[in-house]
């Protein structure tokens, strides 16, 4: 890290240094007309100072909102530094969020300037516009389609950089100063809070904040501007904004946006980013992928795969922790990596891969073991929007599959007699944008901030998360139901892609299962089972076979823990349509609410409870067009064998 | 298994064309050619160089030229040969009437000749299409060598039309062991093989492809059809013209008008089918074959018939040879009808998805 | 004397090209069944007749010998139908040729290897020599040979073409030879036909072999028929029976007629490309030759 | 077929670029086009409709150079000048600048997308073939240079994804995409479209409409279109002209075309 | 585009190549036996090569070899194609103790492509009876043997002989000769010499060309017709023989007017034309029939012991199997008299054996002892004249079998030497070779 790195405590002053002294190496990478176009440091840094003049003589002014709607692209980080250079505050949105959601943070913050990537963010825009008096510049990127919109509120991205840059060639000294002006307390963003309850929270995060856990943890795994990431993930997404922002800024190495979502895979394997970050649910994905794929292969490759695939299971986790091992299992290790994990990493794209997280939920532990024993350095983190991420990191060697490691420096840990999880570091936000109770009520005077997470210290240091504190709950007897563990239990079988368990204050745990179409699409069709859509998929009684064998390995796993023992899960039914962020049963990352579905679904949990065999569901369903029908069928509902626990059987 | 595709990305449009995109393939390559520029000549003995490696090489440039003409443009031509004698007597003749001439002058000014035939017998195609077109480029076969035997002044009025090449020299410099040789063979077919590789993956490439697969959109799209067949026919002709002078001048020494019959033609076509139409690769696969694998048949029945002293009469296992060669053939069609170039690129992409299926 | 001379000259050339119609003929019979070019032709000619040699030497009578070479050559046509071209259906014409080319390494190796490589003689009765009153009277020299020859041919034509157009098998022939798949929809098996084909061709060539045997004896060089019968094949157009016999007669005349008096002049040998100067004159002409019909390209 | 609104209007079209004046096509006995007369403004998406066999497609080919017209004459302005072009071959039209796709699609098989779209561009390529053979400086910035437009027009049309799979292996929709990027790739003047959205499902013929709206807007190209889709017609051309039996039997906007009686006998069938 | 398959084939070869040759350390005497089983001169290969192998296993048998050493070979298919005949030269020229003795190429067009690698190489390149004409001057062509007869010399016997037949040198004056010949380099090598002669003696020869494969000659033998010649010489190879003999039966030319060279008089060239070949007159420089004293001991010393090369035993004495044996002869007889020099029972190199060739000396004794007489001519090479005999016998085939109707007819060396050596010159100025001064070798 550069010495004197203490005044430059902003974003911007970051970028001016990095412009500097390592102008040349690329900043930030695009693939666009079929190569990857590449903007170096200085010439990010010449992008910037354009868009902030522009912006200034837009009349955008130090302390104002700039919203952002707009996928991975290297003008949306320009834009955002731009904000940031002239004091302003960027508040990147959710770009696949409907127009009503983007009404509420907008009147919110009073924002004036928003930045819009192409006809389709712009046309949400502009049927919110009567809601917001405030709106008065919408700057559009792609002009594709647009050639005939009036609206003076719109202003294109390149208008504006131009008169931006010739404002900059007259009176250069006027931006200088005003970066000059920012100081690390100042707000660096604004990120709203996914919120599994309640209407979203405006998150104020500072540039020292930022800056101190995105160096924390860059100097944790020796970052350096030789690391290149990959930008795929929404930006409006406190992760994203610390990877593709945060942290290039504080170490100087390369992120790079694939060309469009549907062309991450292949943009991840050509780019081989060596800095990776995945929530679970792309882990998940990742591998029903490589599942379903390996289905398909030839019986030679099949047999190799599972005979390697069982050495590594053995060793590979070991192997890469660096703990002993046999030399034989060492020697088929390497031949493994030549057969199997190596070309597995490689057609991933994560042969590079140096540092992989997986945070935002907790990950089932199989899967973690996956990716460890085919040889990627996968470890867990724990952090939220207001701890600006970094909390507690696995450092290399010590990785454990159910904790997320230590603090990291300069973070402290206190838990309240209920389990929850207190935490005071310099990371923490500064408020919650005009909403100063919520402020209070989370954060309070001593300054440590109430996560809302359950969990403890175990014997090497390591914080172990259970669950949610409201979540984690007690059955009717007394014993803990931690929901999200069993759900990730349930989530490592291919066939299930999510699952809401119930058990708060119950006798038995039952639980709602969503499968995942493709992969039990593929299983059909090998058994040539005909099916017409997900719904009659769903509704198969040998589907039902295939989740009942799921549930019943999860109880036989459960009953070996003496304490999971008798949450095991009894009933359950499998749901008639894929749960979905655009009916609210999801966050915008996926994240089940759980609240929410327990209140929609509610007859359909009253029916496991009443041990009916069958439930009739009447539901609103929207076509692909937009016409909308209603949908109504009888949801089975089936019984899992569940096992005596260990304890139990051992002492019988 | 052996590709490691993930960090090579493209950021220019330079790179995203070049030949070979991927390193591993470039790594290959560039093995390759150290082995065959450096290792081959230095260890491989007269057996290796002059009767197995130059004359595969020769007839790889001539199913090269051959694969121009009708893997790439669509235009079927069973005249190869004779552009093959074109070259061997006028380069004859050029090193003959100009004394000192580098032979790699008289190799192109052959092949200009060669060209010039070849635009000749291809100016039927305009009109002639498919099957049918292969009787232009027959008529050039027989007539091309009647006229070299005819007329005395091809071959120096030699009593038996036969003529004798001679030394190989460029500015001084003898190129006189089958080392040598095989180098300089090495040399020119390397590079015209790299010309061509440009040349298809370019406009005129295109153009070509684009005639063969829809003349009548070819020429919606702006293609001139006369131009683009004539030029086809004149490229192949080049090549075919510098096979023949190589065939003469480093691999025979003497040679006669016989030895470019229509029997070469045919096999020089079986090389561009059996080794894949429309592929550069498929020209060197398709003359190892047809050149290689009977002389390894030979040497496998000898060692084997020696392994187990079994006395089979010669004559039967010659025979037996000729069928296990054709059976062969028939063998490699149905297991991938596109020739032996598809079955080399289906096992590239196989491994570049390992252990994947798709 | 000069106009006797010339009429010889030209009969002579007709029935040459009698005998290189007769070995278009098989490649027409394939041509218009599979649309496959069966490059093999010439080596079945071979096979056939070194069989029907071998075994008439070996003591069996002039019938039995040739009702079993027919049984051989249908076998022959059953194989090659069911090993090399039932895999290849709807393949490029240009794979299927080249599956032909590795039949005809196998056809050639295998007669030599089960006959020997010994060139036989042949004599089918007829004696190959000139017709007494003809050469007497006119002084013109045709070999009764010749015309028996001819005979066989018109018999021949007149069957095939017969049992291409009135036949059943016929009209499925000519549907397999415009679309393999389209044949196959409306149920003709494709496979029998396909047999039957290869099964005729096999006879045809038998006969060509006779034919050819007795003039340069039963060896290995009757494979190169198939080169005299190629000129005649492109001028004729390759789907027409008819176009076979017509372009084998202009292109035996022509032939002769040039090397006779056009040869001398420019020093002989001029046979060999003459044949395909004419073919290309023609086809200049008619780009699809003879008979063959026009292909129109439908935008 | 809900479609945004082009603003059209007359002060973006503007004079005549193409006269055809009685045109009369016939192979052999069969009268293809009989007298058909009808200029193109510029800019304008010109629709040419009628039932099966009306003598559509006939037209375009003739405009093209594919088929020669007996009778009749065909002039096309050159900025000031008209040149008159009569017996004319297909090269030679697309050097004036006229592109096409087909009714039933005309790929290269043996090619990817993306060398069927720069193979459109072979006419603005200058280096000769030994420049190209050497690969040598100038042949190879041409070529770079052509394949950044070829991208363009790729990411014009979406079809990014595709850009290196040969066409053969594409379903038809994306077929007609690609075919569509070919001719835009010669950066015409005069784009003719033989039935593009044929055969094509609701999304699809959505797409291809905002195509070909966006190729008329964006780059400003005069577009000649034969389609069947009344909706699609009324909706995205400025004039049409009917024929019918190889006559023309009306000529104008398409409301004009909609109301008028002998098109409405045309479509329905009323005995002739 | 240059990716060979290299890693296969190496590991193939090098397997099969060198394991044959580690065996031969004794004392052996190696000899390739290069020839064609394949194909349509199949039966002409197998028939010289076969019976060249006969005499050898006669001579291991009888003799134990040449004064002790065994005589080995090893057969190699070359399907009478160039690229084959140099690949079958290469792989066996360094088999065996001292190397390849000397090397029967067997086709002419692998003849011309061996002349400069077995110069190259000091390896003798043996065309008995066919190959390059001018090659018998031995100063220009130190290691090319055109032995026995070259194409021109036989030219000259054949006209002697006609002219025997026609009463005298001094009838030829006027008659007519049509030379048919084969279109390729080996037809038109007599073309010059027949020119000559005809200016001689008088006589007017026509030259009419057989285009490759000649299964077909109408339209020759018609002009034939109208020429109506004296004499026919045949000039054919392979199938071109018995279309000839056919077509001047349909045409009616009477065949004992036809004089074919040695390539067109064995049984493979008249069976196939049946009773049209009767009558038919061919020159040969070996005799038919198998009452020789040498074909006896090898039906007693190799037959009788089921050693044959050759299944059909019938095949000895036919034309190709007594030139395989005259081959033989002439091979080891070399070896023996480059023994004498070199060392008696040791094993010859190439080079020494080529000395053995320029001092071949096989009068009527060591004929006799050989049992070869009137099987074939006596022969003296020199340094100089790499030719030796030049004589010529005439056969006429009955329909059945061939009977010898001359005596050696000696070939007319006055015209034809100087011509070869005139060619010859030419090629070394081309060549840029200095020929050899005879004298200075010993």
């Amino acid at each position: 890290m550069e010495p004197g790195i203490g005044e430059l405590d902003t974003f911007p002053k970051l970028l001016m240094m990095h412009a500097r002294i390592r102008g040349a190496r690329p900043a930030i990478r695009e693939k666009d007309l079929g190569i990857w176009q590449t903007w170096t440091w200085h010439e990010f840094a010449e992008e910037v100072r354009a868009l902030a003049c522009g912006l200034a003589e837009q009349g955008f002014k130090r302390g104002d909102h700039l919203a952002l709607v707009s996928d991975n692209r290297p003008r949306l980080y320009a834009a955002m530094c731009a904000a940031q250079c002239l004091g302003g505050v960027p508040v990147p949105l959710y770009q696949d969020a409907v127009a009503a959601e983007m009404g509420f943070p907008i009147q919110n913050a009073e924002i004036s300037h928003a930045f819009a990537e192409d006809q389709e963010q712009v046309d949400k825009l502009l049927e919110i516009l009567p809601q917001c008096p405030t709106l008065r510049h919408i700057y559009y990127d792609d002009p594709r389609g647009m050639r005939h919109y009036a609206e003076g509120v719109l202003a294109s991205y390149e208008s504006l950089r131009d008169r931006g840059r010739a404002a900059y060639r007259r009176d250069p000294a006027f931006l200088e100063s005003e970066i000059a002006k920012g100081r690390g307390e100042d707000a660096a963003a604004m990120l709203f809070t996914s919120g599994t309850t309640a209407t979203p929270k405006g998150v104020v995060l500072t540039h020292h904040a930022l800056i101190d856990r995105a160096r924390a943890a860059a100097e944790l795994e020796r970052l350096d501007d030789r690391d290149v990431a990959l930008a795929y993930l929404p930006p409006a997404w406190v992760g994203q904004f610390i990877f593709s922002l945060a942290q290039p800024f504080v170490t100087g190495y390369c992120i790079c946006c694939p060309e469009s979502p549907e062309t991450v895979m292949t943009d991840m394997r050509e780019i081989g980013p060596t800095y990776y970050f995945a929530p679970p649910r792309v882990l998940e994905a990742l591998l029903t992928q490589v599942s379903i794929r390996m289905e398909d292969a030839s019986r030679v490759k099949r047999w190799l795969y599972a005979r390697f695939m069982a050495i590594a299971q053995r060793v590979g986790g070991a192997l890469l922790d660096g703990k002993p091992v046999g030399a034989l299992d060492r020697l088929l290790y390497r031949l493994g990596d030549l057969v199997v994990y190596g070309p597995l990493r490689n057609v991933l794209g994560m042969s590079r891969v140096r540092v992989a997280y997986t945070a935002g939920e907790a990950i089932g532990p199989d899967l973690f073991k996956f990716y460890r024993s085919i040889g990627i350095n996968l470890k867990q983190l724990y952090g939220s929007t207001e701890t600006s991420v970094f909390v507690c990191v696995q450092p290399d060697g010590q990785v454990k599959p159910d904790t997320v490691g230590p603090a990291v420096r300069g973070v402290e840990l206190k838990f309240t007699p209920e389990r929850e999880l207190l935490i005071r570091s310099p990371g923490l936000f500064k408020e919650y944008y005009k909403n100063p109770q919520a402020t209070l009520e989370a954060k309070d005077a001593e300054g440590w901030f109430h996560t809302g997470d359950a969990g403890y210290v175990d014997a090497d240091g390591h914080l172990k998360i259970i669950d949610r504190v409201k979540d984690v709950g007690r059955l009717s007897d007394g014993t803990l139901f931690a929901p999200k563990y069993l759900e990730n239990k349930l989530k490592f079988f291919p066939y299930v892609k999510e699952a809401v368990c119930f058990g708060q204050a119950r006798d038995t745990v039952c639980a709602f299962v969503n499968i995942d179409m493709e992969a039990v699409g593929n299983w059909a069709e090998r058994r040539n089972l005909a099916y017409s859509g997900f719904t009659d998929l769903a509704l198969r009684d040998e589907v039902y076979e295939l989740v009942r064998g799921c549930v019943e390995r999860v109880n036989a796993d459960l009953a070996q823990d003496p304490e999971l023992a008798n949450s095991q899960i009894h009933r359950f039914l499998i749901l008639h349509k894929d749960l979905d962020p655009d009916d609210e049963e999801l966050t915008r990352t996926r994240k089940v609410r759980r609240g929410f579905i327990a209140e929609k679904y509610a007859a359909l949990v009253e029916a496991l409870y009443s041990g009916r065999k069958d439930v009739h569901i009447e539901a609103q369903v929207r076509y692909e067009d937009g016409r909308t029908g209603t949908f109504s069928a009888d949801l089975k509902i089936r019984d899992a064998r569940t096992f005596a626990s260990a304890a139990a059987r051992k002492a019988a | 298994m052996l590709y490691r595709e993930a960090g090579q990305f493209k950021s220019t449009y330079a790179q995203d064309q070049q030949i070979f995109p991927i390193l591993q393939d470039r790594v290959a390559i560039a093995i390759l050619l150290a082995v065959a520029f450096l290792l081959v000549p230095a260890f491989g003995n007269q057996y290796w160089l002059g009767a197995i490696l130059t004359p595969f090489l020769i007839f790889s440039l001539a199913a090269l030229g051959l694969n121009i003409l009708t893997g790439y443009a669509g235009q079927l031509s069973l005249g190869t040969a004779a552009f093959m004698a074109v070259g061997a007597f006028m380069t004859y003749n050029f090193v003959l009437r100009i004394p000192g001439i580098p032979i790699l002058a008289a190799f192109v000014l052959a092949g200009l000749c060669a060209a010039a035939v070849g635009i000749v017998f291809g100016l039927p195609s305009v009109r002639i299409k498919g099957f049918y077109l292969a009787v232009a480029t027959l008529a050039a076969q027989f007539f091309v060598l009647w006229v070299l035997q005819r007329v005395g002044w091809f071959s120096n009025y030699s009593t038996s039309g036969v003529i004798t090449a001679q030394e190989i020299a460029i500015l001084g410099y003898r190129f006189d062991t089958p080392a040598k040789k095989y180098l300089l063979t090495l040399a020119v077919v390397a590079a015209m093989a790299l010309l061509a590789k440009n040349l298809m993956r370019s406009e005129t490439g295109r153009a070509f492809m684009a005639v063969r697969d829809m003349d009548v959109a070819a020429s919606v799209v702006g293609i001139p059809m006369m131009k683009t067949k004539l030029l086809a026919f004149a490229i192949s002709s080049f090549y075919a013209g510098v096979a023949g002078a190589l065939h003469a001048f480093t691999y025979l020494g003497t040679v006669e008008p016989e030895a470019y019959s229509l029997d070469l033609s045919f096999r020089i076509l079986f090389m561009v089918i059996i080794g894949g139409v429309g592929s550069i690769l498929g020209s060197f696969l398709g003359a190892g074959f047809i050149i290689l694998f009977p002389i390894f048949l030979n040497l496998a029945s000898g060692w084997v018939s020696g392994l187990f002293g079994v006395e089979i009469s010669f004559a039967v296992v010659s025979n037996l040879e000729v069928i296990i060669f054709g059976g062969l053939i028939i063998f490699f069609l149905i297991a991938e009808p596109h020739g032996l170039a598809r079955l080399w690129q289906i096992a590239k992409e196989k491994l570049r998805l390992w252990p994947f299926p798709h | 004397m000069e106009f006797v001379f010339f009429v010889e000259v030209l009969a002579g050339g007709l029935l040459a090209g009698v005998m290189y119609a007769l070995v278009a003929l098989g490649f027409v019979l394939i041509y218009k069944a599979s649309g496959v070019f069966n490059f093999a032709q010439g080596a079945m000619v071979f096979f056939a007749a070194l069989t029907f040699v071998s075994l008439t030497e070996a003591g069996w009578n002039f019938w039995l010998a040739l009702v079993v070479t027919l049984a051989a050559m249908v076998l022959l046509g059953i194989a090659t139908e069911r090993v090399v071209l039932r895999p290849l259906v709807n393949q490029a014409p240009i794979t299927l040729f080249m599956a032909t080319i590795g039949l005809t390494f196998v056809l050639e190796g295998l007669s030599q290897m089960i006959w020997g490589s010994q060139p036989h003689g042949l004599e089918l009765g007829v004696p190959d020599v000139p017709m007494e009153w003809l050469s007497q009277r006119w002084n013109v020299n045709i070999s009764q040979f010749d015309l028996f020859a001819a005979l066989v041919a018109g018999v021949l034509v007149a069957v095939l073409a017969l049992f291409f157009q009135k036949t059943r098998i016929g009209r499925a022939l000519r549907a397999v030879a415009d679309d393999h798949q389209a044949a196959l929809a409306v149920g003709i098996p494709l496979q029998h036909i396909w047999a039957i084909v290869w099964a005729v061709a096999g006879f045809v060539a038998l006969v060509a072999g006779l034919m050819w045997g007795v003039r340069n004896g039963v060896q290995y060089a009757l494979t190169f028929v198939a080169l005299k019968a190629l000129p005649v094949l492109i001028l004729g157009g390759f789907e027409s029976i008819l176009g076979a016999i017509v372009g084998g007669l202009i292109i035996g005349a022509t032939e002769k007629l040039a090397e006779v008096y056009l040869g001398p002049f420019v020093g002989g040998g001029i046979e060999s490309w003459f044949a395909y100067v004419v073919a290309l004159v023609f086809l200049l002409f008619r780009p699809e030759g003879l008979f063959g019909e026009k292909i129109i390209d439908r935008v | 077929m809900t479609v945004p609104q082009p603003i059209a209007g007359a002060q973006r079209v503007g004079e005549v670029v193409l006269a055809v004046e009685n045109v009369s096509l016939s192979f052999g006995g069969v009268k293809a086009l009989v007298e058909v007369s009808f200029d193109v403004r510029e800019h304008e998406v010109r629709a040419i409709i009628g039932p099966n066999g009306a003598g559509k497609s006939s037209m375009l080919n003739v405009l093209n150079g594919v088929y020669h017209a007996q009778k009749g004459t065909i002039r096309l302005r050159q900025g000031a000048a008209w040149r008159e072009f009569h017996d004319m071959d297909s090269h030679e039209a697309a050097a004036l600048g006229i592109a096409r796709t087909f009714q039933n699609i005309a790929l290269f098989k043996g090619m990817t997308v993306l060398d069927n779209i720069m193979t459109g561009r072979n006419l603005k390529m200058r280096c000769n073939f030994l420049q190209q053979a050497l690969w040598a400086g100038p042949a190879k910035k041409e070529e770079l240079a052509h394949r950044r437009a070829a991208e363009e027009i790729i990411d014009f049309l979406e079809i990014q994804h595709i850009r290196k799979t040969p066409v053969g292996r594409l379903p038809y929709g994306l077929q007609k995409r690609v075919e569509l990027g070919r001719a835009l790739a010669a950066e015409p003047t005069l784009l003719l479209l033989d039935e593009p959205m044929a055969g094509m499902n609701l999304e699809e013929k959505q797409d291809m409409c905002r195509f070909v709206l966006d190729v008329n807007d964006h780059y400003g190209t005069t577009i000649v279109l034969i389609e069947h889709d009344m909706g699609v017609v009324m909706d995205i051309s400025d004039r049409v002209v009917v024929l019918d039996y190889g006559r023309r039997i009306a000529d104008g906007t398409p409301d004009e075309v909609r109301s008028n009686q002998a098109v409405i006998d045309a479509y329905l069938g009323v005995a002739h | 585009m240059k990716r060979i398959p290299l890693v296969v084939t190496l590991g193939l070869v090098a397997a099969a190549g060198y394991s044959a040759g580690a065996w031969a350390q004794a004392k052996e005497q190696f000899v390739p036996v290069n020839s064609y089983w394949v194909g349509p001169y199949a039966a002409g290969g197998s028939g010289i090569a076969g019976a060249m192998i006969d005499y050898f296993k006669l001579l291991n048998a009888r003799d134990g070899g040449i004064n002790g050493v065994k005589v080995t070979w090893e057969k190699c298919e070359t399907e009478y194609r160039n690229d084959r005949g140099v690949e079958c030269y290469e792989r066996s020229k360094k088999k065996g103790p001292t190397g390849a003795t000397l090397i029967h190429p067997l086709s002419t067009g692998i003849t011309y492509s061996l002349i400069d690698k077995g110069t190259a190489d000091k390896i003798p390149i043996v065309s008995i009876g066919y190959g390059r004409t001018d090659a018998a001057d031995g100063r220009v062509f130190p290691y090319v043997f055109p032995m026995i007869t070259t194409y021109w010399s036989q030219n000259t016997a054949k006209i002697k002989f006609i002219g025997a037949r026609e009463g005298g040198m001094d009838k030829l004056k006027g008659k007519k000769i049509v030379n048919l010949y084969h279109d390729s380099a080996y037809g038109k090598e007599t073309i010059p010499v027949l020119d000559a002669q005809a200016k001689i003696y008088g006589f007017q020869v026509t030259h009419i060309a057989v285009p490759h494969p000649g299964n077909e000659q109408q339209a020759q033998w018609l002009q034939v017709r109208q020429i109506k010649p004296d004499w026919v010489i045949l000039r054919g190879w392979g199938v071109m023989n018995p279309t000839a003999l056919k077509a001047a039966a349909k045409v009616g030319f009477p065949r004992t007017k036809i004089m074919g060279v040695w390539w067109s008089g064995a049984e493979e060239d008249v069976i196939p034309a049946g009773d049209a070949a009767k009558g038919y007159i061919a020159a040969g420089f070996n005799a038919p029939g198998s009452n020789f004293p040498v074909l006896k001991e090898i039906q007693k010393y190799v037959y009788a012991k089921g050693q044959g090369e050759l299944e059909d035993k019938s095949r000895i004495g036919t034309i190709y199997y007594n030139r395989g044996v005259l081959w033989g002869i002439l091979t080891t007889e070399a070896v023996r008299t480059a023994q004498g020099r070199f060392g008696k029972g040791q094993p010859m190199t190439g080079e020494q054996v080529r000395w053995g060739l320029e001092n071949l000396n096989i009068d009527e004794k060591r004929l006799k002892e050989l049992g070869a007489v009137g099987f074939m001519q006596p022969l003296k090479l020199s340094c100089a004249d790499h030719e030796g005999g030049g004589q010529v016998k005439f056969q006429q085939w009955d329909g059945r079998q061939w009977k010898v109707i001359s005596d050696w007819v000696p070939s007319d060396q006055k015209l034809v030497r100087p011509m070869i050596e005139a060619s010859a010159a030419q090629y070394a100025k081309e060549k840029g070779i200095t020929p050899r001064d005879c004298s200075k070798e010993k």
